[in-house]
């Protein structure tokens, strides 16, 4: 057995790093600062490639598989005997895995934020924010228990909170920041339910417990029935609801696209390559279950990912904030790795599903991060957000020219890029598994590759556009970034994922299955095709088309309306006609009754003070009659 | 002849009461109020309390009533006729007075009263002097002595308040005026 | 001299003191000088709580003293504590000490301000020390009275209103609770011996039933008025508004923790039956307060109201977890208290100042205070992240125990109604971002604020006192949880005991 | 000499006169006559003690020196009552009880 307790220092150094940060950050130099943030996440990042080989080639294997190892553990609060929440570190292959992805991408976007944030105020508190979400992040994927990922599941949400809205002055920031929050705890309160029912159940927050697919705790869930469902699926289905929201998938996806006003290594790490991916881990994590004990919450799993892609693809082609085009393909690639786990099955060949989708979300966090960087760079060169303010740019910015070619190639799965195998991968699972998700997932790689072109062809070829500063490439600290993301992309696609991350931790044999892979490819071709066509240069067609399908566009350009509609309940349901009327009752009824108690008593008081008048005769009067009534009484009526 | 003389001084009593509680001119109802009393010492002396009826006399029908009289003089016109007060209260007023008494009056027909057979004592100056002063059973020299610190506080009670120039008085006295 | 009644000695000595000073500058030093004592006694109390639990001792209460003070009814000063009074005392202490230094620049009456403050600091002190009901009574008399001089005097807004209503409403709980007190006493004895008012004694006797179904509700709901139940917790936004700073955090602090405190205490411990019996409509009357207290918070402008509804969403928590009635939910209530306790003072602290700055409470008034004045807006963040339940600091620890205790409940109503309850901590989050975004968020509104002047010294003593013991218990909650959780294991042994189910 | 007339009739005297007196308080509104009234009372209340001691305990002087007490204490009262009533006069320029509420609530 290998000795990993060393791992503890992955989250633990940069929440000091964060502690440090947050008291001091503000006595020290920014540039200091800048440095000690990088500094500590270099360090986590080779603890973590080390981790990653110990682990991967050199723990024992059982029967083959990989085995969890619980590296550390220890009581962080006693609830019964034997509910208690952790704090720990597990090892298995997916968690691993996210240590790998989080700690290159988060490192990488460090550095990146070194140039560019370096005028900005407040550059300390970044890197505290940035520290803080590595923290949360790192606790996340390393949790032993539900509960333990729970608390770092609200502790990313703050994090993305605080980052959102590092630009507190500017109002949209605000209403971003403070939108993703609610939208995401909204979600957090269906986990929360979820964990209350799952270890109701099954007595137990530990993840090696509950996910052995032998143990107990998968076997009982299924009988006891509550509306129809059994108790394990309705609480699956409310973890997922954690997940839903984490990941921005249908209908909790509101947040994302606004959460762009964070600065943009933030989309970067936060919003593209980690965090969001936090509800796939979820499912991932959790998959013995649903695979074993809630294959009804599989299917919605595969569902919501299934809509998610193509709804987000659709709304993707018609943005023109580069930022927003990113976000929403993000929705959609994310979808895609829900629709690969919610296809899956547990163990051998039908866990192909489970393994594409792991494949995927760690080449999709290379070249995601690389497209958010790229599209940084690009703004920091054109200082604006918008496809349709720019233009040409390949002359001005070389190096972001190629390495986002390389990225959208990436994304559009052309072989031999990474973007390709895992794509391919998710593909051949739905194949297997339902045709119509397959049919979906199909056209959603045909749009991906449309709309990423059309973001490349108009950013860097289509029309000449006038700039009141030449762009300038970047400093080399968001280049260098930009090439070794680039390099992830395009190499990652050989890791042998079958060998390393599968959903029982036995090898998977898989191979490309031609028959699924040509046709993939040939859509990508297609699709950049379309974009060559329509947006190489400056030409009428997509003003045709959008003037064609005048409501489609409009649906589409405008998210469907689903912020509004959101808006609707919040603004109108929620406020004006739950919590006006509950302060309103309050004011009137519950007060209003106690004053009315109050004044009665008042009033009355008032009223039989005239009792008390000072008429010297009327109190004699009183009180005669009263003698003589008392006598009355006591001599004739009470005998 | 002694219920002759207790008829009339009851009947007189009784009358002078009544015009005493009724009568509309102040002046007028003390006088009634001399005559009430004066008749009371007239029963004192039916009952053989000569002692007593001498009390009576001298002190209330000479000193309460003259007290009554010069207090009526400083505030009031001595012609003043009073309004009647409002008939509801009078009716009221008469309505209580009356029930009372009746239920009184039933309650003392009903009862019968029972005599002792001791032999009735002599009630003479010599005894009355000593049993005030006597500390024996039948001694009355605590409350003899209350009472002699009891009138001493009223006389000087009477003379404080009564004493003009309090700081906070509202109105002038107007006695010379009217 | 026993250590327990120090904490009633001290405060008394610090009144005795501020009275015979002259100058009215010494004042606030006496009181702080006071208050810190008695914070160290609480510091030092822990420990030897803690000691001694270590040394084996067993007993349901520690350091028990015990004084006959009234024969014919048997009435006594009878202290002791358990890990439950151990962890209210040092809360109340922190929350004094931090409300001395909130306070410091009262300059109005300061000396008859400061004898007040304390005079209610020493009637907590001294409820949460007693045993015996009847002097656990006084004391909470004793708190609750020099209230309304406090805000009558020393408040804002219409003072003499809030201050009228929050003492006529309390003094009703209080006429309730003492009913059910008697009623207690008179049942003490089935046996005929002699009547007590001791709690330990009394819990072990069975208060026969029909007794307990009258005089449960009584003393719940007296208790109730005090920790905010719904529908009897409108004297607290009105007091909150209308209190001076320092008073508002005591009583939000501590003061409302009386009567959670009581209820467990005294209702539900000495009568586990009925409050078995009719739990479920004070859980139907705890959950409306949870949920209704933050929907209520959602819908105010002022900064003291916002406040004061999500205390009683909080202590609506509080009392719904003590009514389900088993080890962990109980457990989360005292932890709840004790954070709600340190949160919400940590609020009204900083409202308080803010205030002292801005000289308005309005929210849409407000705006863009994060640049001007980052220490207090900082505090502020973390007292709303606290509040909304944030991981690492001790909303989580108390509302989650909740949530997983109430949540094993055996009866399915119970755990639906929990998870309406859940549902609060998203409400609870609307509000607080809604109100940190408009406050200190955004450009700054107001040209007037642009010159505002950050935390002084003793403002940030104030501050980080709590935000550290906030930070504290949510960072290690095993101590505390530990802590509480075996003092509460003879007393859920004894509900178990009676009550199988 | 007073064989003849039963205890019952000295009673029935005292108590008329004692409603008498009653009636007055309650009517008059000159405070002076409401004085008046008082002694109307006190007196009935005088002659029932001397009948009760003539008739049912003649051998002792109880009822006496009662109905002596009450003479002097009617006195010292009354002397005090005219103080005061010469006071509110002063005060209030009237002796009219419905006028002198100063107690009112």
């Amino acid at each position: 057995m290998i000795n990993f307790s060393y791992t503890i220092w992955i989250p633990l150094l940069p929440f000091l790093m964060f502690i440090l940060l947050g008291l001091a950050g503000h006595k020290l130099k920014p540039k200091l600062s800048g440095l000690l943030g990088t500094g500590g996440l270099g360090i986590i990042t080779v603890l973590s490639y080390i981790t990653a080989f110990k682990y991967f080639f050199t723990s024992e294997k059982v029967d083959g598989a990989y085995q969890k190892i619980t590296a550390l553990n220890f009581t962080w609060l006693q609830f019964t005997d034997k509910l208690h929440i952790d704090l720990g570190v597990l090892l298995d292959p997916i968690s691993v895995m996210m240590l790998v992805v989080i700690s290159t991408v988060s490192f990488m976007v460090h550095i990146y934020s070194l140039g560019y944030m370096k005028d900005e105020k407040g550059f300390e508190r970044f890197f505290a924010f940035l520290s803080l979400f590595s923290f949360s992040m790192l606790g996340l994927v390393l949790a032993t228990n539900i509960f333990q990922m729970y608390i770092f599941w609200e502790l990313v949400g703050v994090s993305s909170f605080l980052l959102i809205g590092f630009y507190y002055q500017k109002p949209s920031a605000v209403r971003a920041s403070k939108k993703a929050f609610i939208v995401t705890r909204f979600a957090d309160l269906g986990f929360l339910i979820g964990i209350l029912i799952l270890s109701f159940n099954t007595k137990t927050f530990d993840f090696i417990t509950l996910t052995n697919p032998a143990g107990s705790a998968i076997a009982q869930g299924g009988g006891i029935v509550f509306l129809g469902l059994s108790v394990m699926t309705w609480s699956m289905i409310f973890v997922f609801m954690g997940g839903v929201g984490k990941s921005a998938m249908f209908p909790f996806h509101i947040w994302l696209p606004d959460a762009m006003e964070g600065p943009t290594p933030v989309s970067a790490l936060i919003h593209a390559a980690t965090m969001v991916v936090a509800g796939v881990y979820l499912v991932a994590r959790m998959f013995p279950i649903y695979a074993l004990s809630a294959p009804v919450a599989l299917n919605v799993v595969a569902w919501v990912g299934a809509f998610t892609s193509l709804f987000a693809a659709v709304i993707a082609c018609t943005q023109t904030d580069i930022k927003r085009v990113l976000a929403y393909s993000t929705m959609s690639q994310i979808g895609y790795m829900m629709l690969a786990l919610g296809v899956a099955g547990y163990g051998g060949h039908e866990g192909l599903g489970y393994m594409a989708s792991m494949f995927h979300l760690f080449t999709h966090a290379m070249f995601k991060a690389l497209l958010f960087l790229g599209a940084g760079a690009i703004i920091h060169a054109v200082h604006s957000n918008y496809m349709t303010e720019m233009g040409g740019l390949r002359k001005y910015l070389p190096v972001t020219h190629i390495t986002f070619l390389i990225a959208c190639l990436t994304i559009a799965g052309i072989p031999p890029l990474s973007g390709f195998f895992s794509k391919d991968e998710i593909l051949a699972a739905a194949f297997h598994s339902n045709k119509l998700l397959f049919a979906i997932e199909y056209a959603v790689a045909g749009l991906t590759a449309f709309y990423m072109f059309r973001l490349y062809f108009s950013i860097f070829w289509g029309k000449d556009t006038q700039y009141h500063h030449t762009p300038q490439e970047a400093p080399a600290t968001m280049t260098v970034p930009l090439i070794i993301l680039a390099v992830g992309s395009v190499f990652s696609g050989i890791i042998p994922f079958n060998k390393l991350v599968t959903s029982d931790g036995k090898i998977l044999e898989s191979e490309i299955e031609l028959m699924i892979a040509i046709p993939s490819v040939l859509i990508g071709l297609l699709g950049i095709g379309v974009a060559y066509i329509m947006y190489r240069k400056e030409s009428a067609i997509p003003d045709r088309l959008a003037a064609t399908f005048k409501y489609g566009y409009k649906w589409a350009y405008n998210k469907f309306y689903i912020d509004e509609l959101y808006l609707f309940v919040t603004k109108k349901i929620i406020f004006r006609y739950i919590s006006d009327p509950v302060a309103w009752f309050d004011r009137h009824i519950v007060d209003g009754t106690m004053n009315t108690i109050a004044s009665v008593t008042q009033n009355f008081s008032f009223r039989i003070r005239a009792f008390q008048s000072g008429q010297l005769q009327k109190y004699a009067f009183v009180f005669i009659t009263g003698a003589i009534m008392l006598a009355i009484l006591f001599i004739y009526l009470w005998k | 002849m002694a219920s002759i003389m207790f008829i009339l001084f009851s009947a007189m009593i009784i009358v002078f009461s009544i015009l005493t509680v009724t009568s509309r001119k102040i002046l007028r109802a003390a006088v009634y109020l001399l005559f009430v009393l004066v008749s009371t010492s007239g029963l004192y002396f039916m009952l053989n309390y000569q002692f007593l009826a001498a009390v009576q006399l001298t002190l209330y029908a000479g000193g309460i009533v003259v007290l009554i009289i010069f207090s009526i003089l400083l505030t009031s016109h001595i012609s003043q006729k009073f309004e009647s007060s409002g008939w509801k209260k009078n009716i009221f007023s008469a309505i209580a007075a009356i029930t009372g008494a009746i239920l009184s009056i039933i309650t003392i027909l009903d009862y019968r009263f029972s005599a002792t057979n001791e032999a009735a004592k002599e009630v003479n100056m010599r005894l009355i002097g000593k049993s005030l002063l006597s500390v024996d059973y039948d001694g009355y020299v605590l409350p003899f002595e209350v009472i002699s610190v009891l009138l001493l506080a009223a006389m000087v009670a009477a003379i404080v308040v009564a004493k003009k120039g309090a700081p906070k008085t509202i109105g002038l006295p107007k006695i010379n005026q009217e | 001299m026993d250590i327990l009644s120090l904490f009633i000695v001290i405060p008394v000595l610090t009144i005795t003191a501020i009275i015979f000073l002259k100058d009215a500058h010494q004042v606030r030093l006496v009181s702080a000088f006071g208050m810190g004592l008695q914070l160290l006694m609480a510091a030092s109390l822990v420990f030897l709580y803690l000691a001694a639990r270590h040394a084996g001792n067993s007993d349901e209460m520690l350091f028990v003293k015990d004084y006959l003070w009234f024969k014919s009814l048997n009435i006594h000063y009878a202290v002791g504590v358990d890990g439950i009074s151990v962890a209210m005392i040092t809360l109340t202490s922190l929350v004094v000490f931090a409300g001395i230094f909130a306070s410091w620049e009262v300059e109005f009456l300061r000396k008859e301000f400061f004898v007040s403050l304390i005079l209610l600091a020493t009637g907590v002190f001294g409820f949460f020390i007693s045993i015996d009901l009847f002097t656990m009574f006084l004391f909470y008399e004793l708190a609750v009275i020099p209230m309304y001089l406090l805000i009558g005097i020393w408040g804002t807004g219409p003072k003499e209103y809030s201050a009228m209503k929050l003492t006529l409403m309390l003094m009703g709980g209080s006429a309730l609770i003492l009913v059910g007190l008697l009623g207690i006493y008179f049942n003490s004895s089935p046996g005929g011996s002699q009547l007590t008012f001791n709690i330990l004694e009394i819990s072990k006797v069975v208060i026969p039933l029909p007794a307990q179904r009258i005089f449960f509700p009584l003393t719940f709901v007296g208790f109730g008025v005090l920790g905010a139940l719904f529908p009897f917790h409108t004297w607290s936004p009105d007091g909150h508004a209308s209190a001076p700073t320092a008073v508002s955090m005591l009583h939000a602090g501590v003061l409302m923790k009386l009567g959670g405190y009581g209820a467990f205490r005294v209702a539900i411990f000495l009568m586990p039956e009925a409050a078995h019996e009719l739990s479920w409509i004070f859980i139907i009357l705890t959950s409306i307060s949870v949920i209704y207290g933050a929907f209520g918070a959602i819908a105010q402008k002022d900064l003291k109201y916002i406040n004061a509804y999500s205390s009683v969403s909080h202590c609506g928590l509080v009392l719904f977890a003590v009514l389900m009635m088993n080890q962990t939910a109980m457990n989360g209530a005292i932890i709840q208290m004790i954070s709600h306790g340190l949160m919400t003072a940590l609020f009204f602290a900083l409202i308080g100042m803010l205030y002292g700055r801005t000289h308005t409470r309005m929210i849409n008034e407000m705006g863009g205070l994060m640049k001007v004045i980052p220490f207090l807006s900082v505090c502020y963040v973390i007292a709303g992240l606290a509040s909304l339940g944030l991981p690492g600091l001790s909303g989580f620890v108390a509302e989650m125990t909740i949530f997983v205790g109430a949540f094993q409940h055996p009866e399915l109503f119970y755990r639906i109604v929990t998870i309406l309850a859940v549902s609060s901590i998203v409400i609870t989050a609307v509000y607080i971002l809604r109100v940190v975004a408009i406050l200190l968020l955004g450009p700054t509104t107001n040209e007037h604020f642009e010159h505002l002047t950050d935390a002084k010294w003793f403002e940030k003593i104030s501050a980080i006192t709590l935000i550290g013991s906030v930070a504290a218990i949510g960072l290690a909650p095993f101590w505390l949880s530990t802590m509480i959780g075996t003092s509460l294991h003879p007393i859920i042994e004894k509900i178990l005991a009676l009550n199988p189910f | 000499m007073n064989s003849g007339i039963p205890v019952q009739y000295f009673l029935i005297l005292a108590t008329v006169m004692f409603f008498t007196g009653i009636y007055g308080f309650l009517t008059r509104r000159n405070l002076i006559t409401i004085l008046m009234s008082v002694e109307l009372i006190l007196n009935s209340v005088n002659i029932n003690f001397l009948a009760f001691n003539r008739y049912l305990y003649p051998h002792k002087l109880e009822g006496m020196f009662f109905s002596l007490f009450i003479i002097a204490v009617a006195a010292s009262e009354a002397a005090v009552v005219i103080a005061i009533i010469i006071n509110i006069y002063r005060r209030f320029t009237t002796i009219n009880v419905e006028d002198v509420n100063e107690m009112k609530f």
